[in-house]
């Protein structure tokens, strides 16, 4: 049974100071129906940049490389501009990070919603309003009759989040690319968020990529975890399993900086260094400036990522080495 | 609404007072007076001008002349004008009232849509050759001054193909190269504004939202981007239409037009004071009610703006 | 951060910004004509052929030829000279006008923006009156009471031009008030003056910048028509405006006059708007291409 | 972009707005001036473009012709007593006004009555009436009746006068009905029309144009044109461009620049009237503002050192002579031999290095003041002074109101300017511009010699003694260098093929009477 979506070897360059630089190189993953992906890593490891790239909304300037993206099996770089029109929003839909200027600020709420209806189902502008009504209900917005009404500045961040996922919604897609959704909402609608992704996930069993830096949030979702950092995946595993062993060092160290409700600790675990810009990528492991265990084999040659019998995917050279520096407590 | 309205009006006030204190004290000042002028090179006879300036009161200390002209204004009397003698200085400006206010008005309704077409469609073909192309007409039509592009055309489409009349103001067809030279500026200034206002719009989060619902890129742009490129743009029409009275009086005079600028410039080289009074306080009018309109318009275009002022 | 990156990124931010300057063609062209004008100015003593201001009946209205390059005006002057003179004479004015706007423009937005209440309202307020008044009514004003010349033209387009400028800083530097940095200036009990120069001064000067090149090219335009009325800088000095006013009655005759000062004076005001529309393109982070 | 609706709209404002009064007027004499009239009140009258107009409403007793000669207007006969102390007027007869009412001794004494009544705004006209007898108790106001003006007969009027005036027939006096006064009050002049010229007021648009209308019972005939429309104009490019595109039937240029851009367009050249304008041009050099000029010396440098014929041929393109004396040619009184002023560079620079400014080193700054249309001749006349005497005389250019009223009250240091001849006599120039005592004296020069050869002149009746008179004045004005003629221009008007009858005189375009359009 194909994949919801199933991104293969995907390589994307932008414009740098002297030539080309490869922001993401080499990235797959798959999604099935119904499946939830958590796609982590920190800011500016090219999260992003393959959720737009899955939605053929790249800036102009960037370019596609290598690599194919299939949305239910049909290569998306071989639409036409009308198919893909007809595909974004409705078969695949993404919903981004700042809720505030996420909405076009001169319009109402009903209508940025039933615009998609009517730009995808033909629906006139009347009918798609009242669908838009009963959308806004079902992603938990209060009175939707009367918010129907209202402007983006007249709504909370948890509101506007919603209205953003009931447009996503609108034409229930197979995918729904959520693009760290909750970073900017406090805890407590954060969950109810969360909590709305998953029951739409059960109704609709679409499959979604969650991307995110927050490790506590992918734990509660996902399914299977995908790692990335400095543009390339370093480990790929059900949640379970990245939880209770990761094999790589990366993983590890983010997973020790998470803090333990009730764990005492003097100072928080951090990672020293930062990730490297896409202009100056290390040689060898990118990871290796920031690695305890790094060898010079790390420092000189990038390792493969290798597929594990049960699935699992890391790219490490020892990943099969036991009491690594990074495996301390 | 109305406490909004009527906050504006009050604002209003004091810079109408301001302008009626400094024109009439400008005046005063420039050296030479109606009488001068009145009696031409032939001037010099003592008795005359010194009767003729007690007829003008003219002869009165300042102050005084001063609340005199302020008491006739409050009773709605704007006094009489010094270079048409016993014509009251409603009836000088009765005829050129909305001849400067028209040509404006049809130039900013020319420049406003072309601007803006122009601007959006640079900032589209960013750093293409459509790009600079277009950015170097705008300029162009930025930096001619009025009066040589007046001359250009005149000699072009009056004298040569004979389109239009050279000048004066009685047809349609007269109005047509005044309006077209005023709009020119101001279509580039718009477009200019219209191009750096929608790159900006264009990197916006709900723009990228729009694409990625599968909307098609004209209504991205013309329905979501433009509308938000239009609201500062408002705000620099009001600008604009001010500069639109000022780029008037030369063109007024360069096409005899007897509209509200070219009797500006001459009230004052006649030292005709009530006229430039009169004028200049319509013009702070002017100025004052454009200003409030684009704020009411504003309102309608942008719902942030509208509800606060109904709070 | 310390030290050494933050020099790194400066460093690398100059080169960025000149490699993007180089690819904006507008700008580039904007540049080269400033660059053109303003050497113009500044070696007009030395590059004038002749005597800007020597008649000579013998060649009154002279075609182009050798020994008048583009040809002679009314009163047998030449034409060349007159344009290079006119070129240092207008971007005197033009500069000493921007300077006195900018400089008074910039305090007055800043303190008003800063200490907000009447002064606030004093000083818009008498920018809206500035404003009401159409510009060329109060340079007219302000010629008769002076006199035409040099002072009058620098003082009246000051007066016009300094209310913009304040407009500007004033929004600028509220939406700065807001800012985190600010407050902690504050808070560590920085002077006001000194947050004003040090903090917001630098944040501002892009938008000034961009403000001032534009500024320039209206400053030429407005001494022109104010020459073309009459009321700009005086006989012998040549301006631009003054030149074009001269050559327009002969424009189907002897039409050099008219076309040199025109387009000199296009050339001029294009370079500097194209320039400011390029420093703005690259300024101004808003519409920084991502 | 602009939706057809929307065209459509503008359009029509713009049609509603402009009121269209557009009436065909085909058979309308259209003419320019760059200006409104100053005043169109015959009393106060004294400025050029209000006489080009009202020329054409109120008449005199005489008239000129295109050569500057004398002829009856209102007046068919006029004759002085032996003892020069009364004038005997004939009156022409059926003569009507205007408002319909006839013309006749009556008015002319009424006329002068209400122009010497105290409340009256009479201007130069005042002037020519200070010697008839019982004028100043008019003025006074001790009473209405002028007693020096006797009506002998309904047609027959004789003046008497203190002493005697020569030229009181030619003065330009203007009669109007007095009686229209009482009917429309003091601004009757803005709604009525009460001369007895060939065309009468109809209307003043401000700043648009002044029209007149064609009176059918002129008694030279009635006009063959419907009427006149003075078209205001201040833009001159805008004017010759109307004027190729039709839109006016006279041209009229204001400026010497305009005047020769005419004469080098062939097709314009060819429609042209020239004739010698009938103003003298002059340096006013005020001794008493600036110290230098007292000594006679510098006065002839800065004279000399001017090359008319040089200016003449080239600023003014030939459109202009030399002037040497203060009277033009063509006007009653000029002097042919006057003595002529060589361009002498060597002699000035020698003249101020024994005033002892050599090469001007010591001379105060000096400023040339003039109005802009005029900048070209002060900016030669500056540039010779810096080249031939190494002054730098600065110019300085004044806005009109500015400049006459320091002219006016002789405040002035150092200008050019003229005089055009009010009527065709050489003591119009010499007495108005010249004698310490005019008002319009604005170098403030003062000659006893001069005054009392001119006092002497007008009340001097036979024609040839007081030309000998006139000529002896200029002579000792111009070796005593208080002032140089500089240049004589050339009056140029164009005149479109199809309209015959338009006269140019050296005092400016004669009455439009007799014109025709075909």
């Amino acid at each position: 049974m194909t994949d919801a979506l199933s991104i293969e070897h995907l390589t994307v360059s932008f414009p740098g100071p002297r030539d080309r630089m490869r922001v993401i190189e080499d990235v797959s993953l798959s999604i099935g129906r119904g499946e939830i992906v958590g796609l982590v890593g920190e800011s500016g490891s090219g999260k992003s940049v393959t959720a737009l790239a899955a939605m053929r909304l790249l800036a102009a300037t960037a370019q596609v490389d290598a690599g194919v993206i299939r949305l239910q099996g049909r290569d998306l770089a071989a639409l036409t501009k009308k198919e893909l029109l007809s595909v974004r929003g409705a078969e695949i839909a993404m919903i981004f990070q700042e809720p505030m200027t996420s909405l076009n600020p001169l319009f109402r709420a009903g209508f940025q919603i039933g615009e998609t209806l009517q730009a995808h189902l033909g629906l006139s502008r009347r009918e798609s309003i009242k669908r838009a009504v009963e959308l806004m209900r079902a992603v938990g917005i209060p009175d939707p009759e009367q918010r129907v009404a209202d402007y983006p500045h007249q709504l909370s961040g948890g509101m506007r989040q919603r209205v953003m996922i009931a447009m996503a919604m609108a034409c229930s897609p197979k995918v729904l690319i959520a693009d760290e959704p909750t970073t900017a909402l406090d805890v407590t609608i954060q969950a109810q968020i969360l909590a709305l992704v998953r029951r739409l996930r059960d109704d609709t069993a679409m499959g979604v990529l969650l991307i995110t830096h927050d490790l506590g949030v992918v734990a509660g979702m996902a399914n299977r975890v995908v790692v990335m950092y400095a543009g390339l995946i370093m480990e790929e595993a059900p949640v379970n399993d990245l939880f209770a062993r990761s094999l790589h060092p990366y993983t590890r160290l983010l997973l020790k900086s998470i803090p333990r409700v009730g764990v005492k600790t003097e100072r928080l675990h951090q990672i020293s260094g930062t990730t490297p810009p896409p202009s100056r990528f290390p040689a060898g492991c990118r990871f290796h400036p920031r690695c305890p265990d790094a060898t010079d084999q790390c420092r000189n040659h990038i390792p493969a990522l290798e597929v594990l019998p049960d699935g699992r995917k890391v790219r490490c050279w020892r990943w099969r080495e036991t009491g690594l520096m990074s495996m301390a407590a | 609404m109305t406490a909004y309205v009527l906050r504006r009006l009050l604002g209003l006030f004091p810079v109408l007072v301001a302008a009626i204190i400094l024109t009439f004290a400008a005046n005063r000042f420039v050296p030479g007076d109606p009488i001068t002028i009145m009696l031409g090179d032939q001037g010099g006879n003592v008795v005359l001008e010194r009767k003729l300036r007690a007829e003008y009161g003219l002869d009165r200390p300042v102050s005084v002349q001063f609340v005199d002209y302020v008491s006739g204004l409050a009773r709605g009397d704007f006094g009489l004008s010094f270079r048409y003698p016993g014509v009251p200085v409603t009836q000088v400006i009765k005829d050129a009232l909305w001849i400067s206010p028209l040509l404006a008005a049809a130039a900013l309704t020319l420049a406003i849509p072309i601007g803006i077409a122009l601007g959006v469609l640079a900032a589209l073909r960013r750093n293409t050759l459509a790009d600079t192309g277009i950015i170097l007409i705008l300029v162009a039509g930025l930096s001619i001054p009025n009066f040589a592009l007046a001359a250009f055309f005149v000699w072009g489409f009056a004298l040569k193909l004979g389109w239009f009349p050279v000048a004066g103001w009685t047809t349609w067809k007269h109005a047509v190269l005044p309006v077209v030279i005023l709009a020119i500026p101001a279509a580039a200034y718009l477009a200019r504004l219209a191009r750096t206002f929608m790159l900006e719009v264009l990197q916006q989060d709900y723009v990228r939202t729009a694409r990625a619902k599968g909307l098609s890129e004209r209504l991205v742009v013309w329905r979501h981007s433009l509308r938000n490129v239009l609201v500062p743009i408002l705000t620099v029409c009001g600008l604009i239409f001010g500069g639109l009275i000022t780029g008037t009086i030369v063109v007024e005079t360069i096409f005899n037009i007897p509209g509200l600028g070219r009797i500006a410039i001459e009230s004052i080289f006649a030292r005709d004071y009530p006229v430039t009074m009169a004028i200049v306080m319509l013009f702070t009018l002017f100025y004052a009610v454009i200003n409030f309109a684009v704020d009411v318009l504003y309102g309608l275009v942008d719902p942030r703006i509208r509800v606060e002022a109904v709070r | 951060m310390n030290g050494n990156v933050e020099v790194v990124a400066d460093a690398t931010g100059a080169r960025d910004f000149l490699r993007r300057f180089i690819r904006t063609r507008s700008a580039v062209l904007g540049f080269i004509l400033v660059v053109l004008a303003v050497a113009t100015a500044v070696l007009s003593p030395w590059i004038t052929p002749n005597d800007f201001s020597r008649t000579n009946m013998a060649f009154i209205w002279e075609p182009p030829g050798q020994d008048f390059v583009l040809g002679t005006d009314a009163v047998g002057r030449d034409v060349l000279s007159r344009l290079i003179v006119g070129a240092a004479v207008s971007l005197v004015v033009a500069l000493s006008v921007l300077s006195i706007a900018l400089v008074v423009g910039t305090t007055a937005g800043m303190v008003a923006a800063w200490k907000g209440g009447w002064f606030d309202a004093f000083v818009m307020r008498t920018a809206d009156v500035t404003l009401a008044f159409p510009d060329l009514i109060v340079a007219i004003l302000i010629a008769a009471m002076l006199g035409p010349g040099i002072p009058t033209v620098i003082l009246s387009l000051a007066v016009v031009s300094w209310p913009g400028i304040a407009r500007i800083t004033r929004s600028l530097v509220l939406s700065l008030r807001s800012e985190l940095f600010v407050d902690a200036a504050i808070v560590s009990g920085t002077a006001a003056r000194t947050i004003l120069l040090r903090h917001c001064l630098p944040n501002i000067v892009p938008a000034l910048i961009v403000r001032a090149s534009v500024g320039v090219g209206f400053v030429v335009m407005a001494e022109a028509t104010l020459s073309f009325l009459g009321l700009g800088v005086q006989e012998p000095l040549p301006s631009w405006g003054g030149m074009i006013r001269d050559g327009l009655p002969a424009l189907r005759s002897e039409p050099h006059l008219a076309l040199a000062a025109g387009t000199a004076l296009g050339l001029t005001i294009i370079g500097f708007n194209l320039l400011g529309d390029g420093l703005r393109d690259l300024l101004d982070p808003r519409i920084r291409e991502r | 972009m602009i939706s057809r609706k929307l065209a459509r709209s503008l359009v029509l404002a713009t049609t509603m707005a402009l009121g269209m009064t557009a009436a065909a007027q085909a058979r309308d004499l259209r003419i320019n001036i760059n200006a409104d009239p100053e005043m169109i009140d015959p009393i106060t009258f004294s400025a050029l473009i209000a006489g080009d107009v009202l020329r054409n409403v109120y008449e005199n007793f005489t008239k000129v012709d295109e050569n500057g000669k004398v002829l009856p207007a209102l007046a068919l006969k006029w004759t002085a007593s032996a003892d020069n102390l009364n004038w005997r007027i004939e009156l022409r007869p059926n003569v009507k006004f205007h408002t319909g009412r006839p013309f006749g001794a009556k008015d002319v004494k009424a006329s002068f009555e209400a122009l010497l009544a105290p409340g009256s705004k009479a201007g130069l006209q005042l002037q020519y009436l200070q010697r008839i007898v019982g004028a100043k108790d008019v003025q006074d106001g001790k009473t209405k009746d002028l007693v020096g003006v006797k009506i002998v007969s309904p047609l027959v009027v004789e003046v008497a006068f203190t002493a005697p005036d020569v030229l009181f027939p030619i003065y330009p006096f203007m009669f109007f009905d007095t009686q229209v006064v009482a009917d429309k009050g003091p601004n009757w002049f803005m709604q009525t029309s009460a001369g007895t010229g060939p065309f009468q007021f109809v209307s003043w648009q401000r700043g648009q144009n002044v029209q007149l209308k064609a009176f059918k019972d002129y008694y030279g005939g009635a006009p063959k044109i419907d009427g006149l429309r003075f078209v205001v104009v201040p833009s001159e490019e805008t004017a010759v461009t109307m004027y190729e595109a039709g839109e006016l039937d006279v041209l009229v240029p204001a400026s010497t620049d305009l005047s020769r851009r005419i004469m080098r367009d062939a097709k314009l050249k060819a429609q042209a009237q020239m004739t010698p304008n009938a103003q003298i041009t002059f340096l006013g050099m005020n001794q008493n503002l600036y110290a230098p000029f007292k000594d006679k010396r510098v006065r002839e440098a800065f004279c000399i050192s001017i090359d008319r014929d040089a200016m003449t041929r080239g600023l003014f393109g030939g459109l202009a002579q030399p002037l040497y004396g203060q009277i033009t040619p063509g006007i009653a009184g000029y002097n042919p031999s006057v003595k002529k002023i060589a361009y002498d560079p060597e002699r000035a620079k020698k003249l101020m290095a024994d005033a002892g400014f050599p090469n001007g080193r010591g001379l105060p700054p000096l400023k040339i003041a003039n109005l802009a249309p005029f900048r070209n001749e002060i900016a030669y006349y500056a540039d010779q002074w810096k080249q031939v005497l190494g002054i730098q005389v600065d110019l300085d250019i004044q806005e009109r109101a500015t400049f006459l009223r320091s002219l006016n009250a002789g405040e002035t240091p150092f200008f050019s300017w003229g005089w055009s001849a009010g009527y065709p006599d050489a003591l119009y120039y010499l007495s108005q511009v010249w004698h310490s005592k005019s008002p319009f004296n604005r170098a403030r020069y003062s000659n006893p010699g001069f005054d009392a050869l001119i006092d002497r002149a007008t009340i001097t009746a036979d024609d040839a003694t007081r030309y000998r008179q006139y000529h002896a004045a200029e002579a000792l004005l111009l070796d005593d260098w208080g002032t140089c003629g500089l240049f004589m221009r050339t009056a140029v008007t164009v005149v479109k093929p199809n309209v015959k009858g338009v006269v140019l005189s050296p005092m400016r375009i004669l009455p439009y009477g007799k014109v025709t359009i075909n």
